[in-house]
């Protein structure tokens, strides 16, 4: 393996569940474990710091800023953007939220001329794909509805790789926003995030990524992606809950109408009338999540000082393991890439789906055996509805997932078959 | 019998293969009503249907998806009220609630013989996430009797 | 005092600043301070059960649903409100866009006929108040200009008060919603919800109702006030930053369009389209701040632990001895009552104006002995221009504060005219 | 002398007391730039308008409301670059904006010539939410030279 054991790292992995049995946690793409050093910079912010940030004439007000701004910018550096490029939003699906609504807004003549840009209307067409999780999908299903735009979307084959073949037409010089996962949250694929840019940026559609399941596991670099939006979650990259956070090109965010509305987001109030701040600040009306901001700023360093490339590399063999594991019981069925393809640029996900075995019953054996994976649709109705399926079981890997958590759940899926009878 | 094995019990794995009451029928002209219940933790889905004959629960059938839990619980269900009295059909669905809310105890009153196959399901009361699937049929028979005795037809 | 010296339960109230001065916290309006049991709470979620809530088939998943759950219970019975009737936000902010985005999307045509009570549009009326925090000012104003409606305010007095003569006109049978404060983060004063209710109801309309400087610090019990939405910050609570909470009606909440969407809120979800669930998982788009639900449940635990009758006496005590000192003070100016209803029927809040100095330069002053208040116009804009200044000086107490705090703060802003020579 | 009594030193009490360069002024035929900034931590706004003539920083003037530290300092920068040459104000400009960025260390190199007066404000480097409050008309004097070489009237 290429990481150390990080186990001790993480107090919630020495715990026992079910029957005393060891925790083998395997639903980080769900959500990840935290590490000490990212609960202990929560803490100590609360104990040391804990103050409204950037208004406070005092001692810890100035202190917190300090704290929360710091974290800005090492998520900002963690994906290789500016500072001021980095805005905190509850969780991923509000960033995605925060692009939708702030076209809609503008579409509704908020922000008068300055956010002309982003008016989407009759004619105007918006095009995801069918890979997407409900919230990078159903957030442009309602803009489209509200302005009157048209949604498209990019099709999957069998083993849920996008098809290319009519990009030109679904991609087109209607379309003005493309919305796409970065990884899949159930197949594991990377998407080839360069044809999708390159087509989008042809015909001056804006690009929206969804960073969820990708920021936490392989090297993410915004500049380099040439994107325009970027989604993240900071549960899910070894962070605390409560806090998201939205890429942005800069001349793009100055100039986006907010959608959340308050203080600190503003300039100057009149009882008629508002003008926004600048970004970040005009999208972060209302306290934030500092001490969750703080964390996540934690995190991030806990990340880096493992190295991304380090924890991709580790995440694939997990991945191999898990994917050509499953593929060897009979009766198993693995959602993604099959054969020889199985293992290779995908994330460390493995979907299944037991033949006459409903997920919830496979979910069920699987914890007896102190198991935690996650069963249900994973927030991809239409992509288990491509592949013919209501549901499944996933079992996915952070940096912390062992050669031994593995196999042991390799091991567990293959006795489900037998107990439920369905191999007889 | 660990707690896993003492959740699906034959019982339970027998139903589930073989569902009773499977496959919507028309139950004629009496009181009909309908209800179609969705989990949302998995998506699995239940749609149902009660024909009522004055005080007799003289038709349900349903059709649907879902985990051995859930399509045992229904058709376990079909067996017990079909073509039982409204009271004793209430009282059924009533006690097997409180199974569900018992955490892995079974009643241990008279009520278990009204339950009878159903009182397999009391290891499910242990997990909380899988009370939902058991009770989906249920709930659907519960709004389904609203509208049957709303039904003038 | 009614309350025992809690500081000892605030482990960042030990700490020294400025010049190692014992710390006077007195900042608790912007942010409050928070006990041991609440950071415990949310590190012993961290370190015991954290995992993705609602949907797990596995032991920890299942513990923490059951956390988040409760923790909504809690805070539902500290309001009087029923579970279901609970929403997580991110702040209070969030709460308050939360329903007028709600009333936007309706207005809009989303949600269906099921949602057309709620529909806005040309010739209907929206009020709010002079006072108002911008949270609760400025979505309206934004819903307004995308409606067609139009928007009026009850004005203020002098001292602050809302001046009901015009309630008839200003809230008529065109009127749509009435938003309001429960107490001024500004003046203190408690706002006439009685009478304000009464007039809102007779004429159909929504009452929302600003909770963030109320439900921290007095009794308060949505069903006795009767109103159909109340905003909620955790932060102020002393709980957990990243997090609030909306209350709503039943009957309303399950009507009224989600306007963060995504995983979670969803019920059914083709490419086409999406049905939602009802309230309050409609409204719980994405991964939700499960830690800091617990730990805001773990606040309102201690909160009652104290009883809020108790709490409120004990504030009104402090900002007797806040409000009468300053209003001693040559060249201070208070803002909100003066005279004999200085300290009745307020919050522990006070604001002041001293003449000749700015309010940064003022904070400035008693920060260096160690004092922390907040300086600005603390999100009120339009009250601050009412009363003819653009900023003040205010310091706000919390259940921790002692009288020595208030004592320390009304001999520092003693010094500030003199140390500016504005008093020569 | 206390951190704060470095912060309020003389110079700047009595340049806030007594503002220079207040009140917008008409500075004639030559290129005009102006500005307006807002601190938004406290609704304070200054708007400042620059004259160039030719390289010549020939008028500045200002007007707005703010905090003894805003007011003194923008008070200083008229002082300071009213009548300068553009690459002495704008040496002058930078070397304030590092002055500010010290931590309340003085530059201690030949820069402080250049300062002058301004060199009383090295206390509030020590206070990070008061740079904004310090830099605010410097913010609008570089934004307004900018408008200013952009202008052809
Ligand atoms: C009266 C009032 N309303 C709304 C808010 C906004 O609350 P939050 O910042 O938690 O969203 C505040 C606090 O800043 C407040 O005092
Ligand atoms: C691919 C993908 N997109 C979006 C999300 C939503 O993230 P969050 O729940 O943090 O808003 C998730 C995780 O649930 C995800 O896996």
């Amino acid at each position: 393996m290429l990481l150390p054991d990080l186990r001790g790292d993480f107090p919630i992995l020495a715990r026992t569940v079910r029957n005393g049995k060891p925790l083998v946690y395997l639903d980080s793409g769900a959500t990840a474990q935290k590490p000490r050093v990212v609960l202990d910079a929560e803490r100590e912010f609360y104990e040391r710091h804990n103050a409204a940030v950037q208004r406070g004439a005092h001692l810890m007000a100035e202190e917190a800023t300090e704290a929360f701004e710091g974290a800005r910018a090492a998520v900002a550096a963690f994906v290789g953007a500016d500072s001021d490029e980095i805005v905190w939003s509850e969780n991923a699906t509000a960033a995605l939220n925060l692009v939708a609504s702030g076209i809609a807004n503008a579409s509704a003549g908020i922000g008068g001329e300055e956010s002309a840009r982003f008016r989407v209307g009759p004619g105007d067409e918006i095009c995801v794909t069918e890979t997407e999780h409900h919230a990078n999908l159903v957030p442009w299903q309602v803009l489209a509805a509200k302005t009157g735009a048209a949604l498209r979307w990019i099709p999957v084959d069998d083993e849920g790789r996008m098809i290319l073949d009519d990009l030109e037409t679904l991609v087109n010089e209607r379309t003005r926003v493309l919305a796409f996962t970065h990884a899949s949250n159930v197949t594991g694929i990377i998407s080839p995030v360069q044809a999708l840019v390159a087509r989008a940026q042809a015909v001056g559609a804006l690009t929206v990524l969804d960073g969820c399941q990708s920021v936490p596991h392989i090297p993410v670099n915004v500049k380099a992606l040439d994107i325009d939006f970027m989604a993240m979650s900071a549960h899910k990259m070894l962070g605390p809950t409560g806090i998201g956070a939205l890429y942005g090109r800069k001349d793009l965010l100055d100039v986006l109408p907010p959608s959340i509305l308050g203080g600190g987001a503003v300039k100057v109030v009149t009882m008629e009338e508002t003008s926004w701040q600048a970004a970040p600040t005009r999208f972060e009306a209302g306290s934030q999540p500092v001490a969750q901001a703080v964390a996540m700023g934690a995190a991030v360093g806990y990340l880096s000082s493992l190295g991304m490339d380090r924890v991709e590399a580790h995440e694939r063999e997990i991945a191999a393991i898990m994917r050509e594991g499953v593929a060897q019981i009979p009766g198993v069925r693995l959602l993604g890439p099959v054969g020889d393809a199985n293992a290779r640029d995908v994330i460390g996900v493995a979907a299944v789906s037991v033949e006459g075995v409903h997920p919830h019953d496979v979910g069920q054996v699987l914890d007896d055996s102190g198991i935690a994976v996650r069963v249900g649709h994973h927030c991809t109705q239409p992509l288990h509805r491509r592949f013919g399926v209501t549901g499944s079981t996933r079992a996915s890997a952070h940096v912390y997932t062992t050669a031994d958590d593995a196999h042991a759940f390799v091991e567990a899926l293959a006795t489900v078959p037998a107990f439920f009878g369905v191999n007889r | 019998m660990s707690s896993l094995e003492q959740m699906y019990q034959q019982v339970i794995m027998d139903h589930a293969r073989e569902a009773h009451g499977r496959g919507l029928k028309d139950p004629g002209l009496i009181q009909v009503g309908e209800s179609h219940q969705v989990n949302t933790t998995c998506g699995d889905e239940i749609r149902l249907r009660v024909g009522l004959d004055g005080d007799t629960v003289a038709s349900v059938s349903w059709e649907g998806q879902g985990c051995s839990i859930s399509q045992a619980s229904v058709s376990v269900l079909h067996e017990l009220v079909e073509g039982e009295s409204l009271e004793t059909a209430e009282k059924t669905a009533e006690a097997f609630r409180d199974l569900m809310q018992a955490k892995g105890e079974a009643l241990g009153d008279d009520r278990d013989d009204l339950l009878d196959d159903a009182t397999a399901f009391v290891g499910v009361g242990k997990y909380p996430a899988r009370i939902k699937c058991a009770m989906l049929g249920w709930m659907a028979f519960k709004d389904a009797l609203i509208q049957a005795r709303k039904d003038q037809s």
